[in-house]
Order: C-alpha cells, then structure tokens, then sequence
C-alpha cells in the first residue's frame, strides 16, 4: 500500500535520515518506536503525503507521491486515516461533527449510527455535543483516533495516539486497532509506550521498526 | 456560460463546507462595513461625474458654439440695423444660425438686474442676436470688418474670454469624478483583498485540518469565497441604495448658476448606481478566488 | 497631564511586549489602507464643508440682507427722484444703509449682456440702489406705501423670491459636509475597532500563552494599542497629504457663478487637516483600547 | 503554598469533583493520576487561578483565589511554573524566546546562560532557535518544562509532562525535577505513567493521588 524506496528526508539542515526503506502490505501491522526527535512524525508525513522526501522514492498505493497534485493527495487522504500527534480539530464544531468531518468533505453524508458506535467505542458518547477544546487531553486523542478510522480507510497511520490516556483506556483502544487490522487494515503506530507494544504482540504478528541515528532498523527480542 | 454556471453554483452554496469554516466575526463585519462606506461613496462620486459631464457638455457647447451680437442704436433704426446684422450674419461661412432675441427673451435676461416688470420696449436698450456656431467656427476679425461696415452699432462679443477657463474647468471637474470613481473601485478592491487575506490566515489550522482529513482546494475555497462575495454585494447594496437616497435628499439646486443643477441622476441615469453592487460582487469574488487559491497554495 | 504621560509612555512603546504580539500582516495592511483612504476623502469633505459655510455666509449676508430699490425716470428726473429715495430710506427703520450704485458698477452689473462698453451715461438705464438691512429688516410694505407716494418712479425688489431657496440650499449643502464628515469618522472609527477586534480574535492564542505566563492585561493590550494607533496615525497622515495635494491641484473654479470659489482651503483653514491623522490617532487609541480591554475580559 | 479546601467544579453540567481537599506544602512532591476524562486538568487549573472553583475555597500563597483581580493572577503566575497539557507558545518566536518568556513579560531580562543551561539540560541546544511547530511532540513537551521552571518559580505543576518523550528522555526530566525539589520547590505532576512514579518513589517520599469517581485519594501500595 505505501513503499518508501531510499528515501531520504530534511528541513533544510542536516538529513534526518537517508536510505530508508519500508514497505507496508495490505493488512500488516507495524510499531514504530524512537527517540523523541528522530523523525517518526516525519517519517509518518511522507506516507501520507503532507511532506515530499528529498531523495528517493514514495510509493502512495502504487501512485509517486512527487508526482501527485493537491487534488490527488487530498483523494489519498481519503483512503488514509490519520491520527496526528497534536490532534488537530476545528475548533468551533461539535466532536461528532468533527469526527463527521472526513465524510462530509468528501461529499457523503455521516451515517448517525456509525458515529454514534465509534463515539461509544472511543467513551466519548457523553461529550459527543461539547467542541474539541472542552475535551481533556485523553478525550482529545480518542476522538482523532475515531476521526482517523471513521472512513473505514485502507491504512491507518497513528502518531502517539495513547500518549494522553491511561493503560485501561489504551488497551481499550489498542482493541479497536488490533479489530480494524482483523478486517484486513493496514496499519502504522508510532509510540514510545512499549508496554503498549507488548501486549499488541501477543495478539497479533505486529513488526516493530525502531529509527534511531538516521536509520530504520526492525526492532530486536529486547520488547 | 461557464463563468455564469460557477456563479450560480457558488451562489447555491454548499452549506457542509460553509459549516467547515468558522464564522469570521469581525473580518465578516469588517467586510461589509467597507463595501457599505465605499458604495455609498460611490455613489456620490458616480452622481458628481454623471453631473460634471452633463455640465462639461452644456458648457462647451452652450457656450463654445454661440456668439453675441449687441446693436445699439437710436430708437427708430434698431429693426433696420438688426435685419442688416442678420442678413450678415446669413451669408457668414461658418455660422449656423442667428436669430434675434425676442423682449421677452431679453427681458428675462435683464430681470435680475431691473426687475422682471421692465418696460422693456420703452426703452433703448440694445438689440441681442444669438449666434450659432457649426463645428468649424466662423472668421471673428473678418465678421466684426463686414459687420462696422454694414451695421455701424453692432459690437459682436463671441465670448472667447469666457470660453477656454469654462470648459477647461468643466473637463478638470469630470476628470475629478472619474478619478475618485477608480480610486473608489480600488480602495475597495484592496480593502476586500485584505480582509479576505487576513480570514484566510486567521484560519490557517482550519485549513490544515481540512486537508488533513482530504478536502480539495477549491472546496476549501469555495466557502470563503462565497462568503465574502455575498459580504460585497450585501454591503454595496445597501451602501448603494443609502446613497442614492441621501442624493434624492439632496437640495435641488437650481441656484448658483445652475451650477449643481444636476447632481441628483436624470433619467435612465438612475440605472447606474445598480452597477455599484454589482461590481463590488464581481471584484469580492475575483479579490477573494486569488487571495483564497494563492493562500491554500502558499500553504500546501 | 495623566493622559499625556500615558501617551508618551504608549509611543515609546516596550520592544519586547511588541515582539511578543506577532506581526499581524494583512490587518495591518487593513488598517492603514482604510485610515489612508478615509483621510482621503475626509480632506474633500472638510473642504467642502468650509466652502459651503464660507457660501453660506455670504449668501445669507449678502442676499438675505440686501434690497434693490430701482428707479426709471426720464433722464432729467433720475438725480432728483434718487435723493428723494435716499432721504425716505434714511429715515425709514430697518435700513441699516442705503447708496446710490455709480456708474461703474451698474456698467459691470450689466456687462454680461451689454457688453463691457455700454454707454450706460446715454441710456435710460434705471438707478440702482443698494439697501441693507439691519438684523430686525424692515417693513416691506409700510416702505413701498411711502416711496409710491414721494418717488413715484422707484420699484423695490426686495429678493425675497430668491432669499428662501438660496438661503435653504446653502445651509443644506453646509449639513451635507458636516454629515459627510461625521460619517467618514464614524466608518473609520468602525473599521479600525473590527480591524484592531479581528487582530485580537487572531491572536486568542497569543493572549492565552501571555496570560499563562503571567503578563499582565495592559501589558497585552499596549502591544496591540501602540501598533493600531501608529498605523491609524500613518495611514491618516499619508491620505490627508495626498488628498491636500489633489485639492490643490483642482481646478481653480472662479467659474459658475462663483459657486466652486473655495473649494480650496483659504488662510489658517489650511490648518485644518492636520487634524486629521490626530483625530484619527486619537479615533484609534481609543478605539484599540476599549476592543483590546474587551477582549481580555472576556477571554479571562 | 496551595491549599484546595472542600473544593467543588462544574464545567455547567454535572459536577467533575467535590468537597476535595488538597494541600501542597512547600517543598513537597505530588503525583496525580487517574483515568482520562477525572478533572486532572481542571484540579491543576484551579491551582494556578486559570479557573474559579464552583464551591470551596482554593488558597494560592495564602490569598484567597476567588478574591484576587487579573492582576493579581498574573502576578501569582509568575511563582507558578506551569507544563500545559497542550503546551502552548507563542509560534512566531523561537523556542529559545518561547522558554524566555515568563522573564520577558514580568520585566526581567534573560540571562542567556540561565537559557542556554536550560536548553541544554532538556535537549534543546540544538533547536533552539527554531519555531515551536518545527519542533517534534517531545521537544514542544520539553520546551514546555523549560519554560515552566526559568524562573526558578516557589511551586511547579506539570500536567502530563512525558506522553510525548521515550522512556530515557522521560527519566531524564524527571531528574530535572527531582533536582528542583531538593532545591526546595513544591512539585505536582499529572501523569498517566505509572513507571514514571514507580522511579519517582525510589528517590524521593512523593505521594500520590488518584482522582477518580469525583473523589480525590491516596492511591494504595499497588503502584
Ligand atoms: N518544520 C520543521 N523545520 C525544521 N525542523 C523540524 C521541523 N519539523 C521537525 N523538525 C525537526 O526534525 C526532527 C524530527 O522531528 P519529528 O517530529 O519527526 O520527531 P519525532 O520522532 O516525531 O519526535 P517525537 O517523538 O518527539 O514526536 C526534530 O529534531 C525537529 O526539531
Ligand atoms: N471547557 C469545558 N467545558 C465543558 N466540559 C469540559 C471543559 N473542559 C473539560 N471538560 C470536561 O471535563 C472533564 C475533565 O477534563 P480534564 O481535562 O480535567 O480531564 P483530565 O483528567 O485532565 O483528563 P486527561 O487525562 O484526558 O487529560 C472531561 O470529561 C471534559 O470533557
Ligand atoms: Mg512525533
Ligand atoms: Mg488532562
């Protein structure tokens, strides 16, 4: 679905990381872990088109993302749901419009039934009416993460998306990942929780990628 | 046709995208603030144009194109002088028509100065001939030669000392209107451009969130620019409609020799001030679509 | 004194606190465009304002105060009916004074018809005389009922016709200028507390992070007052010069019937547009203050 | 320091918390836990004045809150070092600028090597004059803490300081602040990470208090 191919990525300084290579299949599963400052939020900007590598290849199910104009990056971003590291909303809609938000502008309308079982998975059907900046910091994350899946897209791509809840609650979610990847999604978590990571382990075959030092190497026994 | 389809597209809306972007609050106000001040200006400047034209023209045709002739005579020669001039003045090349004032003519003339009652036949007061010029102009020295030869009390007076300042005048005057019309045009123009530049970028994390989750330009456009086009029109109207209310209140001024006559509109003149608004709608959507695309551009 | 220091201490501004608001790019354009163009047009409402009062005035004093008494009479009697006139209106009340035109002026008085070499000694031209009232006027009729007795070729034109309208008109167009202007301050005063009220929504989160790290409100509100005040004062100051510039390159209008005489600035009134971009500071001091004050209220 | 006594708070709706009680003495460790959604961010925003309580009163330095003016807020902000949930900045500065901030708005002049050492220990040197969003959701966190302690205020109160950070960065602000409570500062963290409290413990007697079911507790041993 997405391939990066040698890529190589800088703002202008120093290269964050060059020679990278990865690929996502339809349906895998992958963790990706670092430091903070490495490049997961980059790294996670080039698969979904936001930055264009400096070197190399992107691949955007099968399309070059170089290649791409806006109007056929806003359509990836259609098959794609992002969960941003600081969650972006509009802030002056309702979290149901918000989450809401990916169907209407592409034109289809919200089914209320779908938003109100995702509202129920994430536990925000109480805060359902209230605007993003009257969430906390956990509700927040939830409702970018029922955004991010509410298109039902072919690739997940979520950028510490437990970083403000507790374990329960991140478990809980972890749930609603591990049941969208059963459905035949594809899946990227960048986190630092490797808690998190462990117990995705043991319910599915996730490959853990780690960049560190400017390279993206998988992840050894020591999770 | 296409152009007109995107604008009635536009104008339907889309009221899902229209929800996207917040209310602009005081960019909103602001907008139609500017379009309501500028029209109403606008209206007033249009009104001073339309006015300085009508009177640009009557000057220089008015004046530029007639001549006096002034026969003083004693009493009983004055009829045999005035169809002598005339008879001159006939067989002038480049005089179209000349004909002599009637009294009462004469006697409107003088009112001001010896009261409408003046016994006008009475008196020895000089005989006026009005002389029409065509588009060439006559001889003035040849003319003034034939005339003290032909008829000795005639003094032609062809107005040329007034002439020349009174129509460069009037065409300065005209220039003036147009002048603050364009500059009117620009103002709001710049005004809309501005306001529609600082919505845009007040609402910057708008429309990165909007593309996050797959809008197109021109649907994150299309609201925006709907708006401010409805913000123009909505405000020049209204701007248009209390200035042109404010010149039907105007004092009709027949006063000051005629000069504000015409200040109000005449006629189907009164179908111009509709223009204002719609202008002020075409240049919101032309400021507001380039402002919009190159910003959503810019940001990409 | 209190206000002064504050002005001053406004004007020498706190680089830091200004670093800290950021650059607030097209409203800032917004505001100096607007107060540039409203300066602009409140030069040409000023100076209209001050011709139609100078108008006014002497419309009023001129026409509203003045009567012409005219006396025809066969040649030999014009001398001895015009003292006889004098002598009633030097006795009648009201009449502040009362002369005799010469013959210069009766010649000028009628050069637009006659021609400037009418041989006005030769004619029987009626006499003209001047009467001005004084502020109480006096009895038209009780006047006419003696002069028909004493002098019986003179005829009183006592304007009255034209006083009304004349009169009316002048003070009308007077309102007109004074209206313009209050309208031109209050849309500037407008504009500039949206423009200085959008900077602020612009700028919630700057204001939240300030307040966060314990700024305190007037500390936030000076960065936005000093920019909005020094821009209003730019802006202003810029369209008042240009647009004193374009009122003395109008066209000098002597012209049509003096109407246009003043539509420059005559003596100290040049002195007036400098108030202006003061007022408009002043305008945008206030304005910024009471919207920046506001906003942290509410925001708090 | 802070003294919260029989405090209640409703965002207008049903009540978060009451009659909660909570007293921070002068150089004492707080730790706040609890599941996303209890009020964590509404108890801290209540001790620093950014909220009025709905019942109770809540004592900042010995003032009533509920009396104090703006500017007497603003003042107490400044003994105050707050880690916002969201951090927050100003964009148009750099981050070096950002963390002078609390300095520059009360008048004083930053000393550049009280920054320059700042930067240094949160791992910043390098960043420091770039612009908040080009920073990583780690390194906003970090400039976030460096800000909040600048100007070395009586009472620190962080509101999930690490959910962006790795495990090892996260140790090393904990140190950081670990250093400023033996200096004698008065230290409340919110934080959903239980392994951040368990190395919290061994070092210093910090206490820890779980608010949930709108009641404010001791949390047991089982931490
Ligand atoms: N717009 C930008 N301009 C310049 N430098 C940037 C920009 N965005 C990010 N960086 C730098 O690039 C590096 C990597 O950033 P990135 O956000 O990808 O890190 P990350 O791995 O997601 O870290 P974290 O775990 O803290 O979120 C950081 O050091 C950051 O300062
Ligand atoms: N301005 C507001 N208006 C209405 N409700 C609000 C507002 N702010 C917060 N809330 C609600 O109050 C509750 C507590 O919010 P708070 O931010 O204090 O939680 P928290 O404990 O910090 O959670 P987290 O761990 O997710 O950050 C949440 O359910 C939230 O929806
Ligand atoms: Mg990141
Ligand atoms: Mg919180």
């Amino acid at each position: 679905m997405i391939e990066l191919d040698n890529v190589a990525y800088s703002y202008g300084g120093a290269e964050l990381f060059s020679a990278l290579n990865l690929s996502l299949a339809p349906g895998s599963f992958h963790f990706l872990t670092g430091p903070s400052g490495a490049g997961k939020t980059t790294l996670l900007k080039l698969c979904y088109g936001e930055l264009t590598a400096t070197a190399g290849q992107v691949r955007l199910f099968g399309a070059d993302a170089r290649a791409m104009d806006r109007n056929a990056v806003a359509h990836i971003r259609r098959r794609i749901g992002v969960v941003h590291q600081d969650c972006q909303f509009l802030d002056h809609l309702s979290v149901a419009e918000n989450i809401a938000l990916p169907l209407t502008v592409s034109g289809r309308t919200a089914q209320p039934t779908d938003v109100t079982d995702l509202l129920g998975w994430v536990g925000l059907t109480r805060q359902a009416a209230q605007t993003p900046p009257e969430l906390s910091g956990g509700e927040r994350q939830r409702a970018a993460l029922a955004r991010a899946v509410i298109m039902s897209p072919d690739v997940i791509l979520a950028d510490e998306p437990t970083g403000n809840v507790d374990a329960e609650m991140s478990q809980r979610l972890m749930a609603l990942l591990l049941e969208l990847n059963k459905m035949g999604k594809t899946i990227l978590i960048a986190t630092h929780d490797l808690s998190l990571i462990r117990t995705a382990k043991a319910q599915v075959s996730a490959r853990v990628l780690r960049l560190k030092d400017r390279k993206l190497q998988l992840a050894g026994a020591d999770l | 046709m296409d152009m007109m389809r995107r604008w009635l597209d536009l104008l339907a809306g889309d009221p899902q995208a229209d929800r996207a972007v917040p209310p602009t609050g005081f960019t909103a106000r602001l907008t139609v603030l500017s379009a309501f001040a500028m029209a109403f200006l606008a209206v007033f400047a249009l009104a001073l144009s339309l006015a300085t034209g009508r009177l640009a023209d009557r000057w220089s045709s008015e004046l530029a194109k007639t001549s006096t002739l002034r026969i003083s005579a004693p009493v009983g020669q004055v009829d045999a002088q005035r169809d002598a001039a005339l008879a001159v003045l006939q067989t002038t090349p480049g005089v179209a028509s000349a004909r002599a004032l009637t009294d009462d003519e004469q006697r409107a003339l003088l009112a001001p100065w010896f009261g409408p009652d003046l016994p006008i036949e009475t008196l020895p007061v000089p005989q006026l001939i009005e002389i029409i010029e065509d588009d060439a102009g006559f001889d003035v020295a040849g003319l003034r030669a034939r005339l003290q030869a032909e008829v000795p009390g005639a003094v032609l007076d062809d107005h040329t000392r007034w002439r020349a300042p009174l129509v460069e005048a009037a065409s300065r005057l005209r220039l003036l209107g147009i002048v603050s019309m364009i500059l009117i045009a620009g103002a709001t123009a710049a005004m809309i451009t501005l306001a529609a530049n600082a919505a845009l970028a007040a609402n910057a994390q708008v429309i990165r969130v909007m593309r996050l989750v797959g809008a197109q330009d021109i649907y994150i456009a299309r609201a925006f620019i709907r708006r401010f086009t409805l913000r123009a029109l909505t405000g020049a109207a209204a701007g248009t409609l209390a200035g042109t209310l404010a010149i039907l209140l105007l004092p009709r001024t027949d006063v000051a020799g005629g000069f504000l006559t015409g200040l109000g509109f005449q006629g189907w003149h009164w179908l111009w001030p509709l223009i204002i608004p719609i202008l002020a709608a075409v240049v919101a959507f032309a400021a507001t679509r380039h402002a919009a695309l190159r910003t959503l551009k810019e940001q990409s």
